[in-house]
């Protein structure tokens, strides 16, 4: 064997995101919402990875510190968005936010 | 032009000629701008003095006329668009002269008794304004010299009889009759108008002469678009006439105050149908089925209305029918192409009709506003006046040979008749005739002789004072053979009929006629008077039957209930929620459903959304794969 | 320079009034008041100073003329041109105006200012309807008379019976003639499209594009866009569901304007613009522009029958009159198309007039349901006898304006389509039948009680007198209308009788 | 190097399989980093030392602190833990599971047409050519990362201000200084640098 193939890296990239998408939607604490959206991130992150490196180009990298950026503003805007939740609700179940039914 | 009107001349009338209408109208504007502040006795004045003043204006004309001939006067163009050019215009001849004396004439006579007649009653201002303005309307119908300016007038008569028959507004029937006979005359109108475009379009003119001049020249006679113009014509004159189909309406119109019945229901305006279709000859006589036709429906009316006014119970109810079927003689008229006949019998029928209306007003006023015949009764020592009113007016209805009006004008339809070869119509003017003595001899008895039936006739006042007896003495003199003397100057203006030419049996048809009518009355005596045969008759059996065909007068009204007016009523109560708007209404609807159910995955809940995301994500994905692998 | 200030006027005046409000109702009024008459006077100097009746010399059709380039990239001019027909109009928008601030005077008390700036600016986008030659411009000024009139309905409307109120007549009537405006947009736009492909420049000049070579299917399609958008506003059934509620919803100067002149235009931008544009595809689509005239007769005649509101009454009406002057319209002969100048000049004021007197019923009595009124002859002085005069105006009596313009239409249209002229004949008898209905049930009968109402002050018979002595002055001797309108009437009849000879080639 | 590459992409999935399920918040944050430092060994596998050491640096060290120091201010004890076992019922994962299941085959099915060639060898990508990239051609697009931060610094502060309740809660004034310290130290980007150091 010399060397991976690019579809593995991105099987795996796809896998962590499945995963992701699979604990956003079925979770209801918004703490554990939140860190599917990390992995989610970081799954797409991983693609640029894999492209990049399988492509043999810088770009996949710069790109991936704009995710990393882009997960960090994320991160702080949505703690703060839990802790506002928990001090309204005295609770992090998300359902509870409905109030904006049509 | 209009300054020219001022000054008075006789040597000159056409200046005169605008002052027939122009008075009216300046007593109509008086009236209708006074706002109530005018006294009676000051309406009265001002209704009457203008007719009065027109009337004058007519008698200097008539005298002009004798001297100087046809006028034409334009006052006006009316409206000026390449070759549509009515005026404002007016053309005075031998017709519109007789039209204009009896209009004037007789309107004079009219509106004085009204001014007894009307005593007590309330806005007597607005009731001399709209007879003024009926006789304004009316004389510009004569006068016009187009057919436009007739039309003007026409619709203008039409108008004030509505306001006139809805004169005691508070009681809803009346309005309905008003109404009635508006929308009923106004179909005959759509006819006329349509006539008017078809001669405009074909002929580029409306001017009248213009047209009986050109008329010869476009068409061979019996020419479909001829023969198409006549009927449409003669659709105006059956709705303003009162003629079979269109005569519903006259009976209600009695609704309006006794004078108005006199003056637009029996001696001018219902006979305008008459002048329009002598005006017009020039198309008729290029029109042989539709002339044929005018006969017919004419002998018809005259039938059915003179079997109807056998039995009704109103006496201006018994005059109204009378008044249609002696329209229906001059249709009769018309149709066998005696027009000078048929305007002849229109003068005299306008004076011994508008007597008998009169004098019935007397009675009625007398009687304290009783019009049933069955309550009333034995009035002629009480009410002698009325009585020789209808006398006179009843012999000259019915004919009496020698010394009534009305005897010289229908014999000489009758003839007229039996020259040009129809035998039938001359046999339904025979049947008429006989038929209007029974029912003259019915409703005089009735009215007058036997016993007083009700307290209101047992206690009739007699009326008093010039207003009321000048209009009945005048009016009773000019229906015995002293109308008949006045011969219409018509012989410049109207061909001549088919009977003029020779005498050949005239005189042995005279004694028929007058056997008719004699018998008719003796019958008439003997049926109401002696024996009182009548009620055993009309009680029965097929009597009773025909009694009820004929009091509904064979049941029109119920046809055109059930053919016209209840799917009229059908059609707007289905279309009254504004059926096409309600398809819009029903895309609003749609549109709001949809809303509704929209909304409702708008839940609020995150995760719902990020379900619903990946869901349509999925799809997308998912028919991607699709694709590609297709290919 | 003129037609500049005849729209720059009732734009500021508006403007003045809004802020007047501080300084009281009266002054605000009177603001308003002088502002209409100033524009009344101006149109009736320019009738006085200008020749119409010859046919304009110097190859335009226009009297005046006043043209700045506005945004040249997309070739669109600040161009307004008037001729007699623009005159007209104008000259009676600036007559129904000064009624309408009459009419309101009593009837308004709140938001005075704001009001009247609502009224005027309506007043000043009609007026650039009517002087508007570029279609960029004309499509600006035909939106920006319609958000006012929402305002008016929306503000001082009155809630009608059963639930129709009026913001949901306001918005229904903005929503039908917003629609009916983009589709005139888009049809704007494809002929400017049309014709840039043709000559690769960009033009929104009315007589650039009237020389525009369209093929058939195209010409057709773009006359349609105009045509709807036109027919929404006459109102041609099926498009006219907007009509009876606004109408009935609005406040009397609301009714007075949408019946007078906003109908109106329609009716102007067929003949400016839908005809001249697409003369080929017009007279074919005639014999259909023609039925529905007479579906509008009729449906409008039957529909009035069925009414209890006295104002939903007389918008029906509108319609059943508006059904007239689409066959006049379309019939393109030089006396159908007088005929109709006429009937919108009578429409407009008989109209305004019942609408004037509805209004001041629902003052005396607090209602407009028919079934509530009833033997009102009696009592309310000579209000009745106008009332009678209008109805007669209405139903086309002769002597009044409207028989004039009916029967010119009729007269006109005969020698082009009989059978239409026998059906909408027809027409003339349901109007007897409607108009002597409302009449009876509303001023015959029993009297409900015997006291009598406040009979009408001196503005308001002063209003309804000029109406009288307008419409019996055009019903009368229409000739100086008839030679204003002349000139404008014989180009767009020239069009039709160039199509009716062969002409091998398309425009 | 393959096999440290399946080895560690082996244990990502796992590890985030861990977060996915584990009812204990606390846990679960443990689990993540062990994911996320997964991912850092695949990214060292296949060649990009740089990001690896990002991911670890940023991600399993800045972001993932943050959210140990939330769940320990919540103080999320075992009343969460068995509020999450309850609602972790098959009943309410089975859907969403199956839609990502979907989602995922999709996606696998997608990759695995085979037409990709491309072999990862590692090696030959450095942080200079990176560098040079970003302080290039994406000289905008690195200013525009600077301007995100600020804007979710400005963000946090605001959204996670509580009303009038008393007792500033430390988040507020901890998240923007732990979210943008590194990313800013990353970007070498001075000015947003000096922003988030006057506001500690």
């Amino acid at each position: 064997m010399n060397g991976v193939p690019m579809e593995h890296g991105l099987v795996l990239a796809a896998v962590l995101f499945a995963l992701g998408l699979g604990g956003l939607m079925f979770r209801r604490n918004m703490i554990f919402v939140l860190m599917s959206l990390e992995v989610m991130l970081n799954a797409a992150g991983l693609a640029f990875i894999v492209a990049g490196t399988g492509w043999q180009q810088p770009e996949g990298q710069a790109m991936f510190l704009l995710v990393i950026t882009l997960a960090a503003a994320e991160a702080s805007v949505g703690l703060a968005l839990l802790i506002q939740l928990y001090h309204r609700f005295r609770t992090l179940n998300l359902d509870v936010a409905s109030r904006m039914r049509g | 032009m209009m300054e020219h009107a001022t000054t008075l001349s006789i040597a000159q009338p056409t200046t005169l000629l605008p002052l027939t209408f122009l008075l009216p109208l300046v007593g109509t504007l008086i009236l209708a701008f006074s706002r109530g502040q005018l006294s009676y006795r000051a309406s009265a004045t001002v209704g009457t003095a203008s007719i009065g003043l027109a009337a004058l204006t007519t008698a200097a004309l008539a005298l002009g006329f004798a001297a100087a001939g046809p006028q034409q006067l334009t006052l006006w163009t009316w409206i000026a668009v390449g070759d549509f050019t009515p005026g404002i215009s007016l053309a005075l001849d031998g017709l519109s002269l007789t039209m204009l004396g009896v209009i004037t004439g007789v309107g004079f006579f009219i509106h004085l008794f009204a001014a007894w007649y009307m005593r007590g009653e309330d806005g007597i201002t607005r009731f001399y304004t709209y007879m003024n303005l009926f006789v304004f309307s009316m004389v510009l119908l004569v006068l016009g010299d187009n057919l436009l300016l007739l039309f003007l007038g026409w619709e203008g008569v039409g108008l004030c009889s509505y306001l006139l028959i809805g004169y005691y507004y508070t009681h809803s029937a009346n309005g309905w009759a008003g109404f009635k006979a508006f929308v009923i005359t106004r179909i005959g109108d759509v006819f006329l108008a349509l006539g008017m475009f078809l001669l405009f379009t074909r002929l580029g003119t409306l001017n009248i002469a213009e047209i009986l001049e050109l008329a010869p020249q476009a068409w061979q006679a019996g020419d479909t678009t001829v023969e198409l113009a006549a009927f449409l014509l003669l659709g105006g004159a059956m709705g303003k006439s009162a003629q079979l189909p269109l005569h519903t309406w006259l009976a209600d119109a009695m609704a309006g105050p006794t004078p108005v019945s006199a003056l637009i229901h029996a001696a001018t305006m219902v006979t305008a149908g008459v002048y329009l279709i002598a005006r017009m000859h020039g198309i008729f006589e290029l029109a042989p089925t539709a002339l044929y036709v005018t006969g017919v429906i004419g002998a018809l009316t005259l039938l059915m209305a003179g079997f109807a006014a056998l039995a009704q119970t109103d006496i201006k109810r018994v005059l109204a029918y009378s008044t249609m079927s002696q329209i229906g003689y001059m249709f009769l008229a018309l149709g066998v192409g005696a027009y000078d006949t048929a305007i002849f019998h229109l003068m005299t029928h306008a004076f011994f009709k508008a007597l008998l209306f009169l004098s019935a007003g007397a009675v009625i006023i007398s009687c304290h506003h009783e019009q049933d015949m069955r309550r009333l009764g034995g009035l002629w020592r009480k009410l002698p006046l009325p009585y020789a009113g209808f006398m006179v007016g009843g012999a000259a209805l019915a004919a009496l040979p020698l010394i009534s009006a009305g005897f010289y004008s229908k014999d000489e339809i009758l003839w007229q008749a039996l020259a040009a070869d129809q035998q039938g119509l001359l046999i339904a003017g025979l049947v008429g005739a006989l038929l209007t003595s029974l029912y003259t001899l019915r409703l005089i008895i009735g009215t007058f002789h036997g016993t007083a039936k009700s307290d209101n006739a047992r206690h009739a006042e007699t009326g008093r004072g010039l207003a009321h007896g000048l209009p009945l003495v005048v009016l009773a003199g000019l229906s015995t053979f002293v109308g008949a003397w006045i011969t219409p100057p018509l012989a410049e203006v109207l061909p001549a009929g088919p009977g003029d030419a020779t005498h050949v049996g005239h005189s042995s048809l005279e004694l028929l006629a007058a056997a008719t009518a004699l018998g008719g009355m003796a019958l008439g005596v003997w049926l109401f008077g002696l024996r009182r045969g009548w009620l055993r008759l009309a009680n029965r059996g097929p009597g009773a039957g025909l009694w009820h065909l004929w009091h509904h007068a064979w049941g029109f009204d119920l046809v055109f209930d059930w053919t016209l007016v209840r799917p009229y009523r059908l059609t707007v109560w289905l279309l009254k929620s504004d059926l096409f708007d309600g398809l819009f209404r029903l895309l609003a609807r749609l549109v709001r459903l949809l809303h509704l159910g929209l909304s409702r995955t708008q839940s609020g809940r995150v995760r719902g959304y990020a379900i619903t995301m990946v869901a349509g994500v999925a799809l997308i994905l998912l028919s991607l794969a699709l694709v590609i692998q297709g290919t | 320079m003129i037609l500049v200030w005849l729209i720059v006027i009732p734009f500021v005046g508006g403007l003045l009034c809004w802020q007047a409000e501080r300084l009281g109702g009266r002054a605000t009024r009177l603001i308003a008041l002088a502002t209409m008459l100033c524009e009344l006077l101006i149109a009736f100097g320019l009738w006085l100073q200008l020749d119409f009746a010859l046919p304009a010399s110097g190859g335009t059709q226009w009297a005046v003329e006043y043209r700045v380039p506005w945004i040249e990239r997309f070739g669109i001019d600040f161009h307004l041109a008037l001729d007699g027909l623009s005159l007209i109009l104008i000259a009676l928008t600036g007559f129904l105006g000064v009624l309408a601030v009459l009419c309101s005077w009593r009837e308004i008390v709140r938001r005075i200012g704001f009001f009247h700036l609502n009224l005027l600016w309506i007043l000043g986008g009609v007026v650039g309807v009517f002087l508007a030659m570029d279609l960029f411009l004309f499509f600006f000024f035909w939106e920006l008379m319609l958000v006012p009139m929402y305002f008016l309905i929306a503000l001082w409307g009155h809630s009608g019976s059963k639930g129709s109120t009026r913001i949901g007549a306001a918005i229904k009537f903005f929503i039908y003639t917003q629609a009916s405006g983009l589709l005139m947009l888009v049809a704007i736009l494809g002929l400017v499209f049309a014709h840039h492909g043709n000559t690769g420049e960009y033009s929104f000049s009315y007589a650039v594009l009237k020389e525009t070579t369209l093929s058939p299917t195209l010409a057709f399609w773009l006359m349609l866009g105009f045509f709807v958008a036109f027919a929404v506003k006459l109102p041609v059934i099926p498009l006219h569901g907007w009509l009876p509620n606004a109408h009935a919803q609005a406040p009397t100067a609301g009714s007075v304007d949408l019946a007078g002149i906003l109908l109106k235009t329609a009716a102007y931008g067929m003949l400016r613009f839908a005809l001249p544009l697409f003369p080929e595809a017009s007279q074919a689509f005639a014999p259909f522009a023609m039925a529905l005239g007479l579906v509008g007769i009729f449906y409008g005649a039957v529909l009035a029958c069925g009414q209890q509101d006295i104002k939903r009454f007389v918008a029906y009406t509108s319609i059943a009159h508006m059904g007239f002057v689409l066959i006049g319209i379309y019939a393109g002969t030089e006396l159908a198309l007088q005929g109709v100048v006429v009937l919108m000049v009578a429409h407009a004021f008989s109209a305004a007039g019942l609408f004037i007197l509805s209004g001041q019923l629902y003052e005396r009595l607090h209602t407009r349901q028919i079934n509530e009124m009833g033997g009102l002859w009696g009592r309310l002085g000579s209000m009745p006898g106008i009332y009678l005069f209008l109805i007669a105006a209405s139903l086309g009596m002769p002597t009044t304006a409207n028989f004039v313009g009916e029967f010119m239409v009729l007269f006109g249209t005969f020698a082009i389509a009989p059978w239409v002229v026998a059906l909408a004949s027809v027409g003339l008898v349901l109007a007897a039948v409607y108009s002597l209905m409302l009449m009876q049930r509303v001023h015959y009968g029993p009297p409900q009680s015997d006291t009598p109402l406040k009979g009408l002050d001196t503005r308001e018979f002063c209003m309804l007198l000029g109406l009288v002595a307008l419409i019996l002055w055009v019903g009368l001797y229409p000739q100086p209308l008839l030679d204003t309108s002349s000139a404008a009437m014989q180009d767009i009849h020239r069009l039709f009788d160039a199509q009716s000879s062969p002409l091998p080639e398309a425009r | 190097m393959e096999l440290a590459f399946y080895l560690s992409a082996l244990m990502a999935v796992l590890a985030t399989l861990g977060v996915m399920t584990n009812p204990n918040p606390v846990h679960a944050v443990l689990y993540l980093v062990v994911s996320l430092l997964a991912v850092a060994l695949v990214f060292f596998a296949l060649g990009a030392p740089f990001a690896g050491a990002l991911e670890i640096i940023v991600y399993a060290g800045a972001i993932m602190v943050l959210f140990v120091f939330v769940v320990m201010m919540l103080n999320l004890g075992q009343a969460t833990v068995d509020q999450e076992r309850q609602w972790l019922q098959p009943r309410t994962w089975l859907g969403p599971s199956v839609l990502a299941t979907v989602l995922l085959l999709t996606l696998v099915s997608l990759l695995w047409r085979g037409d990709i060639q491309a072999v990862i060898e590692g090696g030959g990508l450095t942080a200079r050519g990176v560098g040079t990239l970003l302080y290039g051609p994406w000289l905008l697009l690195v200013e525009l990362g600077a301007l995100l931060l600020l804007a979710a610094l400005v963000t946090a502060s605001h959204v996670g201000r509580i009303g009038k309740v008393a007792a500033p809660s430390p988040a507020p004034r901890d998240l923007p200084t732990g979210a943008s310290t590194p990313a800013n130290g990353q970007a070498h980007q001075p000015s947003t640098n000096g922003v988030a150091g006057e506001d500690v």
